[in-house]
């Protein structure tokens, strides 16, 4: 047995730099969102993704990990709701531990750092709604939305899978996210789209017109940095540095990625005659999502297919939104929601029992049967309801308290003039037709 | 032949767009330009300094049309362009001695479509 | 005078300045435009929406001449600008009664050059 | 009615509005533009290949007066616009027979201010 | 009592990984400056920003590193003054340690490991000054200049603060650099701003004029890595992989500037009617300057209050440094200057004896009377005189030399021509007409 | 002796994060080439560098790593060739270790760390030849080049070098790759550029014509990204947290990277009056790649020579290849081919014999003769031969099986339009004249 002080130092520092690089996806996201939008919008964009991040972590330091962590019931935390005031004697693990925190006591290392790492997971989740409601929404209502996000809906739901509620008690396992993070930013992005309505001119006419973004460098470069969070993202959900596990998730990642790439790539090609490089970015992200729940369950063989499923998904959903007529400027909701529900499923298909030490019991595919499928689907139907439900309910009120929507002249001009009086290339020659 | 020159609000380019190809005029050229007019502009601050926008963003549209063609044009463009308000913007027109397609080398009234 | 405005493929610009230079015509300017012609556009898509692009890059020449520069200014534009396919673009000719340089005051042809 | 199409130096347009705005010319379209005129260029290297610019910033300006107006703008941009060194620009003058003012179809002189 | 080899392996680990996110921030800056700046002078701050810790790595090694860490007096090292060549038995700390360098002899870390760490921060320092005198300075004198600053006036500083120097003998405590670095550079970057003079067109009609930014997707993505840096800047500055205190620094850090992105945001809204990105970017990172000083010092709760006045601070320094006629394209000085200078006194008001163990005595607001204040207060009195004295003169000398600024036609027409023969955004239509 | 559970956990950490820096560098490859092609390429050119990680990713697992570290001859791995499916029983070491990759058991950590750390060193090798081919070649004959380059092409040399091939044998060194990686994806890259011929226009009229960039912000940051990375490049390829090797080569990385630099942009200023941003973000690159083979093995002095010739060298290749006809619009060439083999012959020249501990007799200014210099001058030429011969054999049949470059009306409307259907910069006016 090894120096248990040394253990705590090391996973301490692993949490700590991989909380970095998850962190570092704030700066992903803004880059693909306003480089998917266009420019006019391009400083309301980077100022809700840059605001965001500070008010989760405001609203997760108040009472987002008190709901998501504390001891409490199965649906919600109970003790040390407020500030991180529960008691706590965190490193101990297991039964040395005695604290509010139960729930995140397995792995060894301070509290601040079980904070700070369970902070970044938060602050993606609020971010995923930006891209969804972008180049329409009113600044201060998106600010508001994000307040709740961040200390209601996302830590809610979390209690359930990750903070010992009900929902883990079923066995249902969402390695580093694709429920807790992604789906969840999904369904509240969903109802944020809807009720917001399509951006003028996307499907005025009838048909579906085409809003080209006005800077595919910045979104290529935003991927790139998702990408590389997401090696802080998964790799670093094992909250410990465990050899064996994190090179297997960061090996089981990145296939997924190359192979959801190909896959997205390759169906763009073949369905509109040409390689578009916004379905090869968000074909990028997508075998990411769908990689995030099973990466440390799965083999190097069952992420590649898994990858190359999610890189179709992405590029049919993104297209069957459109058919739907709900506007997703950036294709938040193919990526996120849509592969956020595969990966979870995916895990009760392709779980292989302890691959990486977690035990999961075996997939359908690998004869475990229905048990684990089973969870995975009632975990993705009840999150469904729960969040979409709850988002529904929040952007309805803020529609009638503050109103949401800017108005037909703003949007025209831009948000960026509208909401913040700033200009985003100032100088430069744009074309503000569309 | 008359060369017909139009300011525009940006936004109502395609609505134009679709009234000059009513009125089948299918040729023109569009240029990106910032006006100064009735519409008094408005103000902004930048790093907390005020600062007055009087130059507003317009569209510029040239099209050249022979005399024939002249008044459908202008209609067409108001009827596009039209909103009411103020920043609407202006038309003005031309005269055109010669026109020449470089392609054929074609002159005057044949050159124009 | 006159005032010569031209729209032309973008590719084309450096071999027409170098044909108006051999035609000892040495002033002009240049902005870029978006044209609408007999060259039809493409069809694009993006993000799996299909989107027909009319609205095609061109650039604008304005060159202001004395009446016996005209012929070979429009020489040299079709010589240099000329491919013979769609989109090569148009040349208009305009009547130009005043010409004022502002360094000098200079008025009319004197100024032109 | 004329139309006065002015290029001026970037840099220069902001006194210009303010000269113009003391004749009380309050209306006009602003373009940028490049330019090639007596003003020589300058070389640079890229990459250590030599490059000759000689296609430099200019704005170009576009006023549409009345008659009575035509002198005071001329001499509104010549005093806002002036240096005294290669390069200030031109002024050009052309006929305008028709303006149009989209918001109310007013046309003629009614229209231009 | 853990293995010391692991000590030092895990400890050599964790700062060389924290200085390259220092490191990293040179992009931050890079970004945040040109994207502040107009489309003509963009290619001429990316050159300095770059060439800045080119300068700094080559001077900091040369003298540098010997005149702030040479065992020498209280003002200067004098000891292995050149290259790292003094005696030195690194990783040994502590009364083990024999060599030329004992100041620093506390962190058990190789020599190298030392050097790199403490250059990544030398080179914040003179990258500061860069945005102060932008779009108007010759680049070659801001190259002199640098070295100037890496080899004397920073590590002079340093030596009296980090260097076991006569301010560190009065017990003032600058834990990561808020004086060290952030004010040091901002007072090196008024003196330079005084002296040059304002851009052309910013206060010529008597009332100031706003001189819009051409880029500020790219100021947000610069603001962004600083913040993602300053996880190094701040955490890493323990100089060991101590998990209690890395955890508790990246929560009061990261948290301050949650707070100061928030008050910089409603400030700006209250007082201009309109969120300004531009304020809340420079809010973010004046709650990390404010932060830096005290970050393992303080409490959560301060931290938060730290970063709420960071960012009123900054918005106020913005509007009254324009008040006073001095020209910062991109707030350098309210940023680097006022909140350094303010981190720490904040130590003096806010510190708690030991918190994450470091012996600082309390602050004034937890009974530690005026002790630890007066010293604060002394350093950043002192610190002022010096290094405003000594840039003010070095940038003198140099106008007399060989002139620090472009002429007239070259700042009308743009550095990037004038001094650089490039063009930022080549084929792109820009408005050069301010 | 330290407990070996630690050192496994310890080193597995470092190579994981130090993997991650290096898979970021492809974002810093997508930057300086899209930054210094042209805007009506820049879709394609990000098109480029996103799909050719995940190419390399797939062809390397496939087969790559097989044919690289597999057991076999001196010029091929014949064991466990495809998809890591040999035996392994890592993370033993040394006689401990069983299984079919011995030639990388000298590290102790997981297969799969092994194999991550050698993979994205694969993917950099193949984004090389990006951007010498920029602006003109067919996306798909890309995409199926770096197909071979990842499974066959790479993999081959490294195993000769790397893979305990018959150059290893006979002495010769290249600690991070100067030679693997940057010179194998120099030669690749100057078969293509040679078949492809220059751009239209390029030299067209006889004489050089200039082509500018048309973000040089984006390629300064993309140039500071690749500066990050390689601190995971260099450090990283001890594939072992020893303190002192990797801070030493952090050291000599960056001072070599600070020398080229200023040597860089002191020459283009006296050759071509100004300093040239691209020359100074090229000689950065150039330190960088010249330091790569010998940092380990060389004294921080010898460091700054190296980087100084490097600087020089890359602003004269540059120059060079243009008269020489051959158009590589992004100096990749100057950077990666001739800094390569620079960098692979100043190990002959520099090394100092277990100055970090690797064991490689002196260089021939340290009295080590001929014989190391020998056996570098043997491999930067055989390697020469082969992936020349390799590269051009392949770009040959492309071009007649499938074509390698896009028609001239294409290349004129650009790759944007052509290849992708997509606009960089939708609704900004941009010149298309060049
Ligand atoms: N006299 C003029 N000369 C040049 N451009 C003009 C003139 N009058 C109007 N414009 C152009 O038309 C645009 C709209 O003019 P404006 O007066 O705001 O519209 P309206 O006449 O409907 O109030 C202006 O922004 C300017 O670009
Ligand atoms: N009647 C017109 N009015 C304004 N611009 C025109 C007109 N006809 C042609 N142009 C300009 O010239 C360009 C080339 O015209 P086009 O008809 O495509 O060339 P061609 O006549 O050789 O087929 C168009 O894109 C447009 O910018
Ligand atoms: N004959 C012309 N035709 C078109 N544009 C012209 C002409 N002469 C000058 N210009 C425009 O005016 C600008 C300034 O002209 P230039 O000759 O440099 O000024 P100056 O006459 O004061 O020397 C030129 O860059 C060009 O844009």
């Amino acid at each position: 047995m090894m120096d248990p002080n040394v253990k705590v130092i090391v996973d301490t520092v692993w949490v700590m730099i991989t909380a970095m690089l998850v962190f570092f996806m704030n700066l992903g996201f803004a880059g693909v969102e306003s480089g998917f939008a266009r420019a006019k919008n391009s400083v309301n964009i980077m100022s809700k993704n840059f605001i965001v991040f500070a008010a989760s972590s405001l609203g997760f330091l108040v009472l987002g990990w008190g709901l998501m962590f504390g001891n409490g019931n199965g649906f919600l935390g109970l003790e040390g709701l407020f500030c991180l005031s529960g008691a706590d004697n965190s490193p101990a693990t297991g039964d040395a531990y005695q604290g509010a925190y139960s729930a995140i006591s397995w792995t060894g290392v301070p509290l601040f750092a079980k904070f700070f790492f369970q902070l970044v997971f938060c602050g993606t989740a609020a971010t995923i709604v930006s891209g969804a409601v972008a180049e329409r929404i009113k600044y201060v209502s998106f600010i508001v939305f994000t307040f709740i996000m961040a200390m209601f809906i996302y830590p809610v739901v979390g209690h359930w899978i990750w903070g010992g509620g009900w929902l883990s008690k079923l066995g249902m396992c969402d390695f580093a996210g694709s429920t807790v993070v992604h789906s969840v930013g999904g369904w509240a992005a969903l109802a944020g789209a809807i009720i917001l309505g399509p951006r003028i001119g996307k499907f005025d006419t009838g048909q579906i017109k085409a809003i080209p973004g006005h800077n595919l460098p910045l979104a290529t470069i935003g991927t790139f940095v998702l990408w590389f969070g997401w090696f802080g993202f998964n790799p670093g959900s094992t909250m410990a540095a465990d050899p064996g596990a994190i090179s297997h998730v960061a090996v089981t990642t990145n296939i997924a990625a190359a192979a959801a790439i190909m896959s997205a790539t390759i169906m763009s090609w073949a369905l509109m005659g040409k390689p578009d490089l916004g379905m090869t970015l968000n074909g990028c992200l997508a075998g990411l999502v769908a990689i995030t729940a099973p990466c440390a369950l799965v083999s190097v063989g069952s992420a590649v297919l898994i990858g190359l499923i999610a890189g179709v998904l992405v590029v049919a959903a993104v297209m069957g939104f459109d058919r739907l007529r709900i506007d997703d400027p950036v294709g938040a909701l193919s990526v996120h929601l849509v592969n956020g529900v595969f990966g979870t499923l995916a895990v009760g298909l392709f779980a292989q029992d302890k691959i990486t030490g977690t035990a999961t019991g075996n997939g359908l595919f690998y004869g475990g049967g229905f048990k684990l499928l089973g969870a995975q689907l009632l975990a993705a139907a009840s999150v469904a309801v729960f969040v979409f439900g709850a988002a529904a309910a929040t952007w309805l009120i803020l529609k009638a308290v503050m109103g949401i929507r800017v108005s037909r002249e703003e949007e025209l001009r831009g948000l960026d003039i509208g909401e913040h009086g700033n200009e985003g290339y100032a100088g430069f020659q744009v074309f503000t037709t569309a | 032949m008359k060369l017909i020159i139009a300011y525009i609000q940006p936004h109502k380019l395609n609505d134009m767009k679709q009234s000059l190809y009513r009125a089948e005029v299918h040729k023109m050229s569009v240029t990106n330009s910032l006006g100064c007019g009735q519409q008094k502009g408005y103000h902004e601050s930048y790093r907390g300094v005020p600062m007055e926008v009087n130059l507003l963003r317009k569209v510029r549209l040239e099209i050249a049309v022979n005399e024939d063609f002249v008044e459908r044009t202008v209609e067409a463009i108001i009827e596009g362009a039209r909103t009411g308000q103020i920043g609407d913007g202006k038309i003005f027109v031309l005269d055109l001695p010669e026109c020449i397609r470089i392609r054929t080398g074609e002159r005057g009234g044949a050159a124009i479509g």
